[in-house]
Parts: structure tokens; C-alpha cells; sequence
């Protein structure tokens, strides 16, 4: 009988972008075990793969199904926050193992010691940590805020607000624009108008481009140091390709980039393949950003599934916890509390991005990785404005 | 006559004015109204009957103004509450319930604004007599979108009578009867009449509006300009240049 | 400048109601002909076929324009519009909406009457000044007997040559009936129109009416070559002269 | 927070901004407005007409206003041939309309987005121009060019448009159709064609919207949902059918917003403006320009 | 009318009854998730149809009352721990405060430009909710179920009974209104309100009285959710999914008659569940999207007003 892996996947509405990409690299996972004649002596892996429609409350009856009709193996969580935080007192109340994907914080709360996160956040705050760790020592005296009125956003946000308070970094611009903000050029005025030295933004995809553009066009003044840090979307491909060199200048967080220091065994393999299959599924060409880790998630549970020689969820709880695993998106070790040990959250400035060119972004130096220091590629331009020609 | 003058007022009306923007469409008109009485209410087109009619029904708030009706003043009563208090109008321009048959279109009537506690069988009892009167009978279980305009208004004038008013207002039920069903309208109005409730009729028919009423009164932009015996408004000088043409 | 209209063994009704029945009855250029009934029995629906707005079952609707023969009962409202026809429909059927100089301009909507709309147009505010001093007013808004007017006027406006006018002096006061049916009859001699006419008020519609008809139950029962003949006839003493006459 | 010079500047974007919603509306003060046809597939229109910009845009370099431009005359065929499907299958049925037609629209609605999920993905996309991502320059204040077109676009097309409603007979046939059919007919008009040719000039319309709005900003394929709110509100505040009416609402909803993402709490704006909508109704139930009868 | 009354409670416990042995004797706990799911069509499509049926007063904010009933709940377990019943039933009081508002409106406003206010209500009252950091603001909140009550083995067993006994209490309300004064009081007004009013309608009081007792019913359906998702965000407690499907279900199964919108709900629920664990996939929104266009357009008085023109041509192909 075949190893039947269950998941959610948000496939229409607002997370179907990513969820699509991450799925795509889960599945090549799947292909390439299954081409190696599967797991547990030649038990090959199987999908069963549902639509959330990015919404929290689809997740419990699917995840219902998956347990109970379907009879999965093991379970992976739904790519992002929202869908993935109504299931997390169920698999725990239940005892199962769930892979996490890309959620932040979900199990904060909860306290489920059967969870792994595939993401590179790590400890909640490192994040906020490494951008304005990168704006200070380029001279950063305030910081403004700007996030968008949405769940991950406003957790970036917040973990934003603490670190800086610590740190006795003056917030002198905070504001929550709403969803679906069409225009940009009133806030951004208002923003520049506070003079900040560092500015920290958490928007989602179709924000993220509106902000960019009216930074563009308004202008943000000489006094910002830094730009960027918690923009999703900068990293998908279609994004990217439409705005060009308006990126330059921009330190912006990331998971996986094309620089030299990225690669680990399997990773060219995995973008090859990849590469190919996303243009016929009219996903992300280039994938950085979930793909790979979708893929790690299955190298994680191969791993275990090896290691241990059966399915017993416990066991392979154990064994994800204790051990550090070898994936493509490199080593990862777990934290008592299922995030990576430590983060693995680049930051990145975009150099030198002509405009309508996808494919400039597969060679290196387009996004020069400022953090963790052990992939370091390249030094911060700042301030921001002279970063941007 | 003499006893129905010294009697109180069914209906006061007191300096009511209706402005629709800068457009007077009724002049601080002033009336009483006697119980049991029948009047005429006549006037060229636009003269401000119906608007009158509305504001006396509650379908348009007056400004300056009050309305008494039986010693009460109903000027901020809601229209169901002065329907309730028994003042009923048919529409000028027919407004059926048009999901619903003839019969239902009563039944509203009778189930909201009845004033004495029925069973449902005296009630179709009562729905039928009075569809019988208006010669609607076979009309009763016809979807109201099927009948024909003069039909239309016969079943206002139906359905206002349901309610059980006081004071019955007609705004034009006859118009477009022949005058042989102008004269059986009459015959049941009177009828009405007789029975002690009062009727304010709306018609341009002169015959109708002659053999009707007690008393006359005619609007002209929105000013009484005469008001008083059928003969002697018609035969006033000023109703002819207006509203006669004789 | 020949127009007249025929019409043979007409059969209309609405799904199981049928309204009429075998209605035969012409028209001839220039006349003003009545068409008498109590209500409910056809009159309008008679009207509604000749304009298109009702399908007949059976029989044929010929209009003759200058030698040319249609077939109205296969013809679409508009194309019998275009013909020259307009109808003053029942319930006056304005749009309440639009204001009254718009709900005019539109009476003007066919192609053949929009070279004529400032003549039309002066002799709509002639007829009935009111509406010339209310322009701008709502329709919706007008008084019933306004209202009236302006559905006289917004036909008047096509430039029609077959008037079919149902019921014109409904909510109308004493004085504009008659000075409405005595405008119908002047356009009747001036411009040679011809007029189709139900209407209840029996005493001003013989004013202008050559003859007449009288219709019950959906049947033509009385068809009376003269003012004279019609006067005479029972049941119009029944119905229309009683009491009052 | 307050300066004079924020609050100049969010009245002037704002009003442009108003002109964007104005103009993504107008289509449909036409279509709801003035035809009753419950058009909440407008918005899902528009994106529509957003990607085809997008395509254009992307695969021949096409200007995305002439993009627009050139795919209005699709987009009048498609819109005769929707309101054709929409008579045929629908209205020719009669019965409540109204509100069977916002679900029959809804259900338009979701068909459209799938049908652009499964040709362009799911993945936001967006056009480049000259005019994209540069500012004019006035004083201190800076105007995006992106936001000029929008509003040079929104006054044209309003004018354009208010003076063929008004002055043709085809126009006043138009505001009258959703009144009367059966009185249109006797104008000598044909109310089928009539509204035909009325949906077909909406959705025309939407052609050079969607290009507006892809040039504002990018699109995804269930944009249109965030708009179903936006465009019925400045219509319905606007007062039905009435164009100038649109863009004055459109304007209004506009400058509020902007103000309060400039001065206030950003993230209070849609309340602040939609409660206008409220406030606005409760006032005057019929719209600021709306004929109530 | 009697024995109809007699048999409709029959059928309500029965149904009750049914659904208390289900919870005793499945194990399997799917059946809970999606009949809960589907129960919960049910109620507020009921719920919305008092309104939106009968009165025609046509509410796009249905979930702004879903929502508020989600974070009704949330509130009361946040600040006082309260049991499900009270989080229903304060759900239900705001849910009727809500109503009372939306019937303030229609003191202005008829027709579209209500609908649109409704719209304008729901975004109002989501961006409060985004802005109210007790309850999670943007960013939700995930909330802790407290122990399960006897008889029932796991909460969403217990969910799912009680989420039927608000089906039947909304059912029961809307047959009653139906069949009485209120009922033909609501029509009427749907009509033509000056005419109801002048034959002595008191339209506000009724339109009142139907605002309330949809907008208590709606909020109370949507209380539970907060403890079935153990979880909850604005955007996912305000969708605009819920108003669309609402007013879907009970288009579909048309709103002439209290059976429709179950039917509808039934129908369209239950196709939406299959189709999320089958098809799957952006083609799941296209199957809604097709539904809607065909049955708006194959029946358009909803299935309910089919199975009449059914049975009344059988008659008259007997007769
Ligand atoms: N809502 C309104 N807005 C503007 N003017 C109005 C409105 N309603 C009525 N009027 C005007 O008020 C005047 C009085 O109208 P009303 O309907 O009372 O006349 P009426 O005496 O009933 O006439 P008729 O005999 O023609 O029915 C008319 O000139 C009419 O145009
Ligand atoms: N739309 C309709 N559907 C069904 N029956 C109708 C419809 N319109 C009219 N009828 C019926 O057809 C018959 C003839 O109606 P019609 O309107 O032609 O009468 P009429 O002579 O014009 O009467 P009136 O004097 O009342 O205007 C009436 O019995 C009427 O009830
Ligand atoms: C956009 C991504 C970073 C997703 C995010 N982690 C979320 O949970 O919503
Ligand atoms: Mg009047
Ligand atoms: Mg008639």
C-alpha cells in the first residue's frame, strides 16, 4: 500500500499563489522518491491533496476527511497562517505529526510537540531583529512602520514594535493601511513627511507593488536608510519581472535566492525540474520562494520515515526533533517549540534590476544577501535613494 | 342638517400647507369634515386633491398644519395607525399587492385593519360580499396583475372598504366607468353612506359628483375657492372659469 | 395621404382569458371613429392588437398607407410605430422618471417624426400649457390629470397618422375634456388624422366622432354608421345615457 | 501628524483617485443604474478587460491605453452578446428579476475568474508604460502620472457619455428602457435592442476601465471581488443612472479615503467612507443626484 | 393547518432524535465536519429568507451578521470564558441589536439602495473588528475549546446537535411567520409599502420584527463557529462567500415558501463539501458558478416554485 501524505492547499483566493507553488514543489518531492522506488521498502508516496480556498474555515472538515475517511499516513499543513491555525489544536488533541508550511506562529499557543515548520523564521522576533540590526549600523536613528491590516503582517508588525521599544529606536510612523488599498500616494506622503531613517514595511502581494510605485513617484527623501523587510511578494516571479528596477535598493526578506552560498545537494536538480513544470502549470516560473521548501518539507519526512522504518508518529516526532536534516534548502534543526532553531530568514537588497526581464533574476548578484552572515554575499548601499540607480 | 352642524368635526383639517421644493402644491387649507357627511372634493388637474388626500391618508408628512380626526390629532400618526383609526383612501393611480390574487389583496386588509376580532370564515365572508358589491366576484382568486385598469380601481375602492373605515376617501374610483356603472358605484356609495360612514369623494364626473355629495368643495392651485352646496358651487363664478369651463 | 385601417374576424386574449372575439371593424382616412364598452370588455385589448403590444390568435389587422397593405398582426410594436401609428395607452404608461420635456422628446423617437419635433413641440405646449410651465418636472410626479396630458402630447409628438387614443378623458377635469377632445378633433381636420378612440365619456366623444362601435364581451355587437344612430341605440341609452343624460 | 500640506496633498490625490472609482463605475451606472440589470459581474468584467490590457500589453507591447482602447470594440460585442444570453435565458422570463439577476450575475462572476485562473494563473500582473512610476511635479505636491490618466480618462468618458444619454435619442431611450418597455415600444423603440445596445456601450466602457485599472494598480483574478462594494456604492450614492452624479460620488469617496489614510488611523479608511455611504443614504435614500418619483 | 402543524413538529423531533443517535453511534468524525457545515447553510439561509423572502428586503450582509456572531463568542470566551449557550445567546442579542439597525434603514431605504447599505454595513462593522486588538484584530485569535458535555463524546459532535436545533428553530420561526398576519403583512409591504401601510400594514413594526429575528438567527448561527474553528480572523469571519451562498441557496430553492431555502441549502451545501474533497481545485468555483447561472435560469421561482408548476400541470393533465 502506497504512503498516503494528506494536506490543504490553498488553491483559489488570495494564498492560491503560493499555496500552487509550494504544492508544485511537494509533488516533485513525490516524483523523486517515487522514482527511487519509494519509502519503507518500496511503499511509494501518494497525495491526497484538497482546496482551501485560503480560508480558515474550510481547513477543519478537510483535515476531518483526511484523518478519518482518508485514512492518511501523515499530514502536512496548508501553506500559510490562516488555514493552518484552526487545524493546529486538532492534530494535537489527536496526536499527529504535522509539517508545518510557511505559518508564522501558529503554534505559539498551542504548545503541539509533534510540529515542525519548513519556513527559515526561526525565533519570532530574529526577524525584525536582522533588518533593523542592518538599518542601525547603516545609521538608523527611527523607524517608521507601515503593514498592511492582515494577519502575518501584523504579527511582522508587532514583533516589529518590540524589538524597536528594546532597543529604544523611536517609532515616529505607525500605521495598518487596509486590504485591498488601491492607492499608495497619500500614505507614503504622510511617511516621508515623518523623516524616519528606517522603514519597515509588512504588505502583502498586490500591496507590495502599489507601495513600491508610489515610493517611486512621491519619492521617500534622503533621510531613509533602509527600505523594505517584510514585503511579500517581492519575491515572486511575476512581481518581480513587472517591477523591474523599481526593486533596486530595496532589503527585503527572502528565503532562498540564487547566490552562491544557497546551493546544497539537490537544490540545481530540484530548480531544473521545477523550472520545466511550473510553465506548463502557469506557476511562479521561478519558485524561490515556496517551492523549495515544499520540497524540504518532503525530504524532512523521508528522512524520518527512514531513520525510524515506520510511520509511527511519534518516533518520527522524535527523530525530526533531535536530529538536523539535510535538505535543499540546507541543514535545519527544530526548537522545542517546532520553529527553526535558529532563523534562516535572508535579508536582501535588489542591484542593478533592468526593467521586463525575468530571467535576470536566475544569476546572482540581482538580490545580494546582507543576512545571516554565514550566507553573506554582498555589502548594504545606503542610503536608500543612492541604492536606487 | 342642523343637528350635523352643531356635531363636532369628524375630520379637522387646519392650515395645512404641502410644499414639494419651491412648489406650493397646497395654501394653508382649512376644512371640517361632519360625520356621515358626503363631500365632494373637486378641482382642475394638479389642483392639489390628491395631495390632500395624501397628506390627510399620512403617505405625505405636512409641514405647518394639523389633522384631527374623532377629537385626535393624527398628524404624526404612522398611515397604518390612521388606517387603523378608520381612515381608508383607494389610489388614484391603482396600486395592487402584485404577487397577490384579489381576494388575498383584501385579505390584508381585513387581517391588519379590522378593528373587531373575526374567525377566517367570517372574514372570506366579508372579502366576498364586498368583492360582490363591487362586481368583482368572479374576479376573486385572479392574480391582481390580470386586471383590467377600470378593475384595478374597482378593487382599490374594494379594498379600502375592507378595512372598515369611518371615513372612506375615493380618489377617482369612477373614472372610466360608463354611466351606468358610474350610477351602481354611486349605489353602493351611498350605500356606505347610509350606513353612517363618511366619504370624501375625488371625481371629475359631474354627474356623479351632483347626485353625491352633500357638500362641495373645490381646490384651485392648491386654495379653496369655493366650498359649500353642490348648486351653489357649481354654480360659482370662479369653479366655472376653473374647473367647468362653461 | 390615404391611411385606413381594417380589421377582420379578430381573435386576442391572455392565455386562458380570451378578450375578444371575432372583432371585425375598419377605419377609413380621415374619419374619428368611437369605440364604445363597458369596462373589462375589450376595448383596450382591441387597441393593444393594433399596436402591436398583443399578439392576436386569429384574423388579420391590415393597415393601408398610400396603396401599401400591412399586415399589423405580423408586425413588432415598433414597426408599426414606424408606420405612423401611436397609441395613447390606458394608464397613461409614462416614464416617471425621465421629466416631461424628455418623456415628449422620446414621443419623438421615430425617425420620421424627429424633422418635425419644434412644430410638434409648440403645438404639445399649445394644447396643454401646463406642460410647457413643467418641463422640467418629474413625470412621476405630475398630477393624474397632468399626467394624462402629457401622454397625449408625447403621442402627438410622433407625428402620428393613426391615432389610437384609449380613454383620453380619464382624470381629466370637465373643462380639459372637452378642450382635449376638441384638440383630438382639430388635428383630426388639420392634419388629416386619423383617430380610433375608446372612450367612456359618450357626450364628448360623439363631439368629435363620425360613428361608432360598441363592444360586449370581446364581440362588436353595435356598429353605428353615424353620431345619430349611436344615440339612438339601446344599449347605449343603457349604458351610457341613463340618469344623467 | 496635521500639516496643511498633507491634507492639500491628499485632496488632490484623492480626487484623482475619486476620478479611478469613477471611472471603474461608470460602466456600471449605466448597466445597474439605468438598465436595472443587476450587474454584479461588472467588477469581474473589468479584471477581465485587465488582462486582455495585460496581454496585450505583455505579448506586442501595446500601450496599455490603447490596449484599452483597442479592446472596447470586443468588449461592445461581448456585452451585446452577454445581455443577449442574459435576456434570452433570463429577463424574457420575468419574475423578481432584481434579485434572481444578482445571483445569475454571481454565478457570471465566478465563471469569468476561473476562466482567467486557468488562462493567466493566479499570480497578480501588471503593465509597464512610460507614464507608470513617475510623478509630476507641482510645487511640493507630486502627482503620479498613472493617476492623470485616470482622471483625464474618468472626465472624458463622463462627458462623453452624459451628452450622448442627453442628447441622442437613442441615449434618452436608454434612461427611459428600465422604466417602461412596453411605453418604449410605443416610441417606436425597440427596448430588447435598446438595452442591448446600452450593455454592450457599459461593458464597451469597461474596456478602457480595465486598462485604467491595471494601469492604477495590479490585478488578480478575484480583484474583483474588493470591487463589488466599491463600484455599487459610488453608483448607488451617485443616485442611479446618473453619470456626473458618479464621478461626483466617486470623488467623494475618493477624497475621503485619502484623507484618512493620510491623516488618520490608514486602516479606519474603508470604514470612514463606507459609513459616509451610510450617512449619505440615510440623508437622501434616493443618492445625491438621484430622481425619485 | 392544524394537522400540518402537527406533522411539521413530528418531523422536527424526528430530525432532533436522528441527530442525537448519529452523534451516540458514528465514530467517525468527517460527518460531524461537514454536516456542520452544511447545518449551518441551512440556518442562515433560513434565517436571511425571512428578510430577504418575504419581505424582499435584499441583505448582502449576511456575513457581517455571521461574523459578528463568530466574534460574539470570541469575545465573551476571551474577557469571560462563557459556555457555548451563552455565546449564542449573546450572539443572538447583538445579532437582534444588529437587526434593529438594518430595520432603521429600511426606515429610508427600499430596494437596491438597502441592499447596498448592507454592503456598506458589513464593511463598517469588518473594519471594527480588524481594528479591536482584544479580539485578535488582523492578525485572529486562536481560542481553546473547554471540555466536552455529556452525552456527547468530542465537541464538534456536540456542535453539530446543536447547530440542528438552531435549523429547526429557524425553520419553526420562518414556517410560523409564513403562515401568519406577519407573513401576509411582509408580502404585502414587498408589493407596495404606501399601499400596505394605507390598507394598514404597520410596515416599520413588521420590517422591524423581520430584521431582528433574521439578524438574532444569523448571528446565533454564526456563534458556534468561533469554537468549531477554534480560531478566528476577520476575513475569514466576514467572507463575502457567506452573503453570496446565502442569498444563492435561497434563490435556489426559492423563497415563495419556507422549504425553499433548506432545499437550496441542502443542495448547494452539500455539493460545495463533496466538491472541496473531490474536484478540488479552481473548477470547484466554476461548478458554483454554472449552478448558479442554471437553476437562476431553469427555475426561476427556485426548486420549490418547480415542484409547484410540476404538480399543478399533473393536475390539469388529470382534469
Ligand atoms: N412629488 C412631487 N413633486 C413635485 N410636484 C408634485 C409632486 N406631487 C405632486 N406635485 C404637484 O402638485 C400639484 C398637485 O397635485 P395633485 O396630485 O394633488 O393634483 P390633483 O388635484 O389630484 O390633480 P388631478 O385631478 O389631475 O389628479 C400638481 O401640480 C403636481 O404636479
Ligand atoms: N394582462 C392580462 N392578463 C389577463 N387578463 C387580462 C389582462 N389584461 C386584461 N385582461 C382581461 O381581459 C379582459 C378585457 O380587458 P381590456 O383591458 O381589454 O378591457 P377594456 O374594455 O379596456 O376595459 P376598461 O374599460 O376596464 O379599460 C378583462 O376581462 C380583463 O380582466
Ligand atoms: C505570505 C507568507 C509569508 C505567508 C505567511 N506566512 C502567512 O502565514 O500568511
Ligand atoms: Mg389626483
Ligand atoms: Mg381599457
Amino acid at each position: 500500500a502506497p504512503i498516503k501524505i494528506g494536506m490543504s492547499m490553498p488553491q483559489t483566493g488570495g494564498l492560491a499563489g503560493g499555496g500552487k507553488a509550494s504544492l508544485l514543489g511537494i509533488e516533485i518531492w513525490r516524483d523523486d522518491v517515487n522514482a527511487k522506488g519509494g519509502l519503507l521498502g518500496g511503499r511509494k508516496v501518494e497525495l491526497v491533496v484538497y482546496d482551501d480556498k485560503s480560508s480558515a474555515s474550510e481547513t477543519p472538515a478537510i483535515y476531518s476527511k483526511l484523518i478519518d475517511i482518508d485514512k492518511v499516513d501523515l499530514l502536512f499543513a496548508p501553506y500559510a497562517t490562516v488555514p493552518t491555525a484552526p487545524i493546529m489544536p486538532m492534530v494535537k488533541q489527536r496526536g499527529l505529526l504535522l509539517i508545518g508550511n510557511f505559518s508564522f506562529q501558529v503554534n505559539s499557543k498551542v504548545g503541539h510537540d509533534m510540529w515542525f515548520n519548513n519556513a527559515p523564521w526561526g525565533p519570532a522576533d530574529s526577524w525584525a531583529t536582522s533588518y533593523l540590526d542592518i538599518g542601525q549600523k547603516a545609521g538608523g536613528k527611527s523607524m517608521a512602520l507601515l503593514s498592511a491590516d492582515q494577519e502575518f503582517a501584523q504579527n511582522l508588525a508587532k514583533t516589529a514594535r518590540e524589538v524597536a521599544t528594546k532597543r529604544n529606536l523611536p517609532i515616529v510612523f505607525d500605521q495598518a493601511y487596509p486590504p485591498n488599498t488601491v492607492e499608495f500616494s497619500s500614505i507614503i506622503r504622510a511617511l516621508k513627511a515623518t523623516k524616519p531613517d528606517i522603514v519597515y514595511v509588512a504588505s502583502y502581494p498586490p500591496d507590495s507593488t502599489g507601495i513600491l510605485r508610489a515610493v517611486n513617484e512621491i519619492g521617500i527623501g534622503d533621510s531613509v536608510k533602509v527600505f523594505g523587510g517584510g514585503m511579500v511578494g517581492l519575491q515572486f516571479g511575476a512581481v518581480m519581472e513587472n517591477m523591474g528596477s523599481l526593486l533596486n535598493g530595496v532589503v527585503n526578506y527572502n528565503t532562498w535566492l540564487p547566490e552562491k552560498s544557497m546551493y546544497f545537494e539537490g537544490t540545481r536538480e530540484f530548480f531544473d525540474k521545477y523550472t520545466k513544470r511550473a510553465v506548463e502549470a502557469k506557476i511562479d516560473p521561478l519558485g524561490y520562494y515556496l517551492a523549495p521548501f515544499g520540497y524540504a518539507s518532503g525530504q524532512l519526512t523521508e528522512q524520518a520515515i527512514s531513520a525510524v522504518g515506520s510511520l509511527d508518529q511519534k518516533a518520527l516526532a522524535k527523530y525530526l526533533r533531535e536530529n538536523t536534516h539535510k535538505t535543499i534548502v540546507g541543514p535545519i534543526a527544530f526548537s522545542a517549540d517546532g520553529e527553526r532553531k535558529e532563523t534562516a530568514v535572508l535579508q536582501a537588497q535588489f542591484r542593478g534590476v533592468v526593467d521586463k526581464n525575468i530571467e535576470q533574476f536566475r544569476s546572482s548578484g540581482k538580490q545580494v544577501i546582507l543576512f545571516p552572515d554565514h550566507l553573506k554575499s554582498g555589502e548594504l548601499v545606503a542610503p536608500f535613494e543612492a541604492a536606487r540607480t | 342638517m342642523s343637528l350635523s352642524e352643531t356635531q363636532a368635526p369628524l375630520l379637522r383639517i387646519c392650515a395645512l400647507t404641502k410644499r414639494f421644493g419651491g412648489f406650493t402644491a397646497l395654501h394653508s387649507v382649512s376644512v371640517d369634515i361632519r360625520p356621515g357627511e358626503r363631500f365632494g372634493l373637486i378641482g382642475p388637474n394638479g389642483s392639489g386633491k390628491t395631495t390632500l388626500i395624501n397628506c390627510i391618508s399620512g403617505a405625505f408628512r405636512t409641514e405647518p398644519g394639523t389633522i384631527m380626526f374623532r377629537d385626535e390629532d393624527i398628524t404624526p400618526l404612522q398611515p397604518h395607525l390612521r388606517t387603523r383609526r378608520g381612515i381608508a383612501r383607494s389610489f388614484q393611480i391603482p396600486r395592487p399587492f402584485r404577487s397577490m390574487t384579489v381576494a388575498e389583496n383584501l385579505m390584508v386588509a381585513l387581517d391588519f385593519a379590522a378593528h373587531e376580532h373575526v374567525s377566517v370564515a367570517q372574514r372570506r365572508d366579508t372579502m366576498m360580499s364586498i368583492l360582490d358589491q363591487m362586481g368583482l366576484g368572479s374576479k376573486a382568486n385572479v392574480s391582481a396583475t390580470q386586471l383590467s385598469q377600470v378593475e384595478l380601481r374597482k378593487m382599490e375602492l374594494a379594498r379600502a372598504m375592507a378595512t372598515h373605515p369611518k371615513l372612506l376617501i375615493s380618489d377617482e374610483a369612477m373614472a372610466g366607468l360608463s354611466s351606468s356603472e358610474v350610477d351602481e358605484v354611486l349605489d353602493l356609495l351611498l350605500n356606505l353612506a347610509s350606513r353612517d360612514i363618511t366619504i370624501i369623494m375625488i371625481e371629475h364626473i359631474m354627474q356623479a359628483v351632483m347626485r353625491f355629495s352633500e357638500r362641495v368643495m373645490c381646490l384651485d392651485a392648491g386654495r379653496i375657492i369655493a366650498i359649500g352646496a353642490p348648486s351653489e358651487v357649481m354654480a360659482d363664478k370662479r369653479v366655472q372659469e376653473a374647473y367647468l369651463g362653461t | 395621404m390615404a391611411l385606413s385601417l381594417a380589421i377582420n374576424d379578430l381573435d386576442a386574449g391572455y392565455g386562458a382569458v380570451k378578450a375578444l372575439r371575432g372583432v371585425s371593424l375598419h377605419v377609413d382616412a380621415g374619419e374619428t371613429v368611437a369605440l364604445l364598452g363597458t369596462n373589462g370588455n375589450g376595448k383596450s385589448t382591441l387597441m393593444k392588437c393594433i399596436a402591436g403590444l398583443v399578439r392576436p390568435q386569429r384574423g388579420v389587422i391590415s393597415l393601408t398607407i398610400d396603396g401599401a397593405t400591412h399586415d399589423l398582426s405580423r408586425l413588432s410594436t415598433e414597426e408599426i410605430v414606424d408606420l405612423g401609428v401611436a397609441m395613447v395607452p390606458e394608464g397613461r404608461r409614462l416614464f416617471p422618471r425621465l421629466t416631461v420635456l424628455e418623456n415628449l422628446m422620446l414621443g419623438a423617437f421615430r425617425k420620421a417624426a424627429r424633422r418635425n419635433i419644434d412644430r410638434n413641440l409648440a403645438v404639445a405646449f399649445e394644447t396643454f400649457p401646463v406642460l410647457k410651465e413643467r418641463q422640467a418636472q418629474l413625470a412621476g410626479t405630475m398630477s393624474g390629470g397632468q399626467q394624462q396630458m402629457l401622454a397625449i402630447a408625447r403621442a402627438l409628438m410622433s407625428s402620428p397618422r393613426l391615432l389610437l387614443v384609449d380613454e383620453p378623458s380619464v382624470g381629466l377635469s370637465p373643462l380639459l375634456v372637452s378642450q382635449t377632445i376638441t384638440k383630438i378633433g382639430e388635428l383630426n381636420q388639420h392634419l388629416g388624422l386619423t383617430v380610433l378612440m375608446a372612450e367612456q365619456n359618450f357626450n364628448q366623444a360623439i363631439r368629435i366622432a363620425g360613428r361608432g362601435y360598441i363592444i360586449v364581451h370581446g364581440e362588436i355587437v353595435v356598429s353605428a354608421g353615424s353620431v345619430d344612430e349611436l344615440r339612438g341605440n339601446d344599449i347605449v341609452k343603457r349604458l351610457y345615457l341613463s340618469g344623467a343624460a | 501628524m496635521f500639516s496643511l500640506d498633507l491634507l492639500l496633498d491628499a485632496v488632490v490625490i484623492g480626487v484623482l483617485l475619486g476620478c479611478f472609482y469613477g471611472a471603474v463605475s461608470l460602466g456600471l451606472s449605466v448597466s445597474f443604474g439605468l438598465l436595472d440589470v443587476p450587474h454584479v459581474a461588472h467588477p469581474a468584467f473589468l479584471v477581465l478587460a485587465s488582462y486582455a490590457v495585460y496581454f496585450l500589453n505583455e505579448n506586442y507591447g501595446v500601450d496599455p491605453l490603447v490596449a484599452g482602447l483597442v479592446i472596447t470594440p470586443i468588449f461592445f460585442l461581448l456585452g451585446l452578446t452577454a445581455y443577449r444570453l442574459y435576456y434570452e435565458t433570463f429577463e424574457k422570463r420575468g419574475s423578481d428579476a432584481a434579485v434572481r439577476g444578482i445571483a445569475f450575475f454571481f454565478g457570471v462572476a465566478f465563471i469569468i475568474e476561473v476562466l482567467i485562473i486557468l488562462q493567466f494563473g493566479v499570480d497578480q500582473r501588471s503593465v509597464s508604460a512610460s507614464y507608470i512610476g513617475k510623478a509630476w511635479r507641482l510645487g511640493d505636491i507630486r502627482i503620479p502620472y498613472r493617476l492623470l490618466v485616470a482622471f483625464a480618462v474618468a472626465t472624458v468618458l463622463t462627458m462623453l457619455l452624459t451628452l450622448y444619454l442627453s442628447r441622442t435619442f437613442m441615449g434618452r431611450a436608454i434612461r427611459a428602457v428600465a422604466q417602461d418597455q412596453e411605453a418604449l415600444r410605443l416610441m417606436g423603440a425597440n427596448p430588447i435592442k435598446v438595452k442591448q445596445w446600452a450593455f454592450g456601450i457599459a461593458t464597451a466602457v469597461l474596456g478602457i476601465s480595465g486598462a485604467l485599472l491595471i494601469i492604477v494598480s495590479p490585478v488578480d483574478p478575484t480583484l474583483d471581488r474588493a470591487y463589488i462594494g466599491r463600484t455599487f456604492c459610488v453608483v448607488v450614492m451617485a443616485g442611479l443612472g446618473s453619470l456626473g452624479g458618479t464621478l461626483v460620488a466617486a470623488i467623494i469617496l475618493g477624497v475621503a479615503e485619502s484623507i484618512v489614510l493620510t491623516l488618520f488611523g490608514a486602516s479606519w479608511a474603508p470604514a470612514i467612507s463606507f459609513a459616509m455611504l451610510l450617512a449619505i443614504l440615510a440623508v437622501r435614500p434616493q443618492g445625491l443626484f438621484g430622481r425619485r418619483s | 393547518m392544524k394537522r400540518n402543524g402537527v406533522a411539521f413538529w413530528i418531523g422536527a423531533i424526528i430530525f432532533l432524535a436522528a441527530v442525537l443517535v448519529m452523534t451516540q453511534v458514528v465514530d467517525n468524525q468527517y460527518p460531524f465536519f461537514a454536516g456542520y457545515v452544511i447545518l449551518q447553510s441551512i440556518a442562515l439561509a433560513v434565517a436571511w429568507s425571512i428578510l430577504g423572502g418575504y419581505a424582499g428586503y435584499v441583505n448582502f450582509g449576511t456575513s457581517a451578521f455571521y461574523g459578528v456572531g463568530v466574534y460574539a463568542s470570541v469575545f465573551m470566551v476571551t474577557a469571560f470564558g462563557a459556555p457555548l449557550p451563552v455565546q449564542i445567546l449573546t450572539g443572538a442579542a447583538i445579532g437582534a441589536l444588529m437587526g434593529l439597525a438594518l430595520g432603521l434603514l429600511t426606515l429610508r431605504m427600499q430596494g437596491i439602495f438597502f441592499s447596498i447599505a448592507t454592503i456598506a454595513l458589513t464593511i463598517v462593522i469588518e473594519t471594527t473588528v480588524t481594528n479591536w486588538r482584544y479580539v485578535g484584530g488582523a492578525a485572529g485569535i486562536q481560542i481553546q475549546r473547554p471540555a466536552v458535555t455529556p452525552p456527547f463524546d468530542s465537541y464538534v459532535q456536540m456542535l453539530f446537535f446543536v447547530q440542528a436545533v438552531l435549523v429547526v428553530l429557524a425553520v419553526a420561526i420562518s414556517r410560523y411567520i409564513q403562515n401568519s398576519w406577519i407573513g401576509r403583512g411582509l408580502q404585502a409591504l414587498r408589493d407596495d409599502e404606501l399601499a400596505a401601510e394605507c390598507t394598514g400594514v404597520p410596515t416599520l413594526r413588521l420590517k422591524l420584527l423581520a430584521c431582528v429575528i433574521s439578524g438574532s438567527l444569523m448571528c446565533a448561527v454564526g456563534a458556534p463557529a468561533a469554537m468549531y474553528l477554534q480560531y478566528a480572523d476577520p476575513g475569514s469571519a466576514f467572507n463575502l462567500n457567506y452573503s453570496v451562498t446565502t442569498l444563492a441557496m435561497s434563490l435556489i430553492g426559492g423563497t415563495a415558501h419556507w422549504a425553499g431555502p433548506i432545499i437550496g441549502a441542502i443542495l448547494l451545501g452539500t455539493t460545495q463539501q463533496v466538491l472541496t474533497v473531490t474536484i478540488s481545485s479552481e473548477v470547484n468555483l466554476l461548478v458554483l458558478g454554472l449552478m448558479l447561472v442554471l437553476f437562476v435560469v431553469g427555475a426561476p421561482e427556485g426548486i420549490v416554485g418547480l415542484i409547484k408548476k410540476l404538480r399543478a400541470n399533473r393536475k390539469e393533465g388529470k382534469i
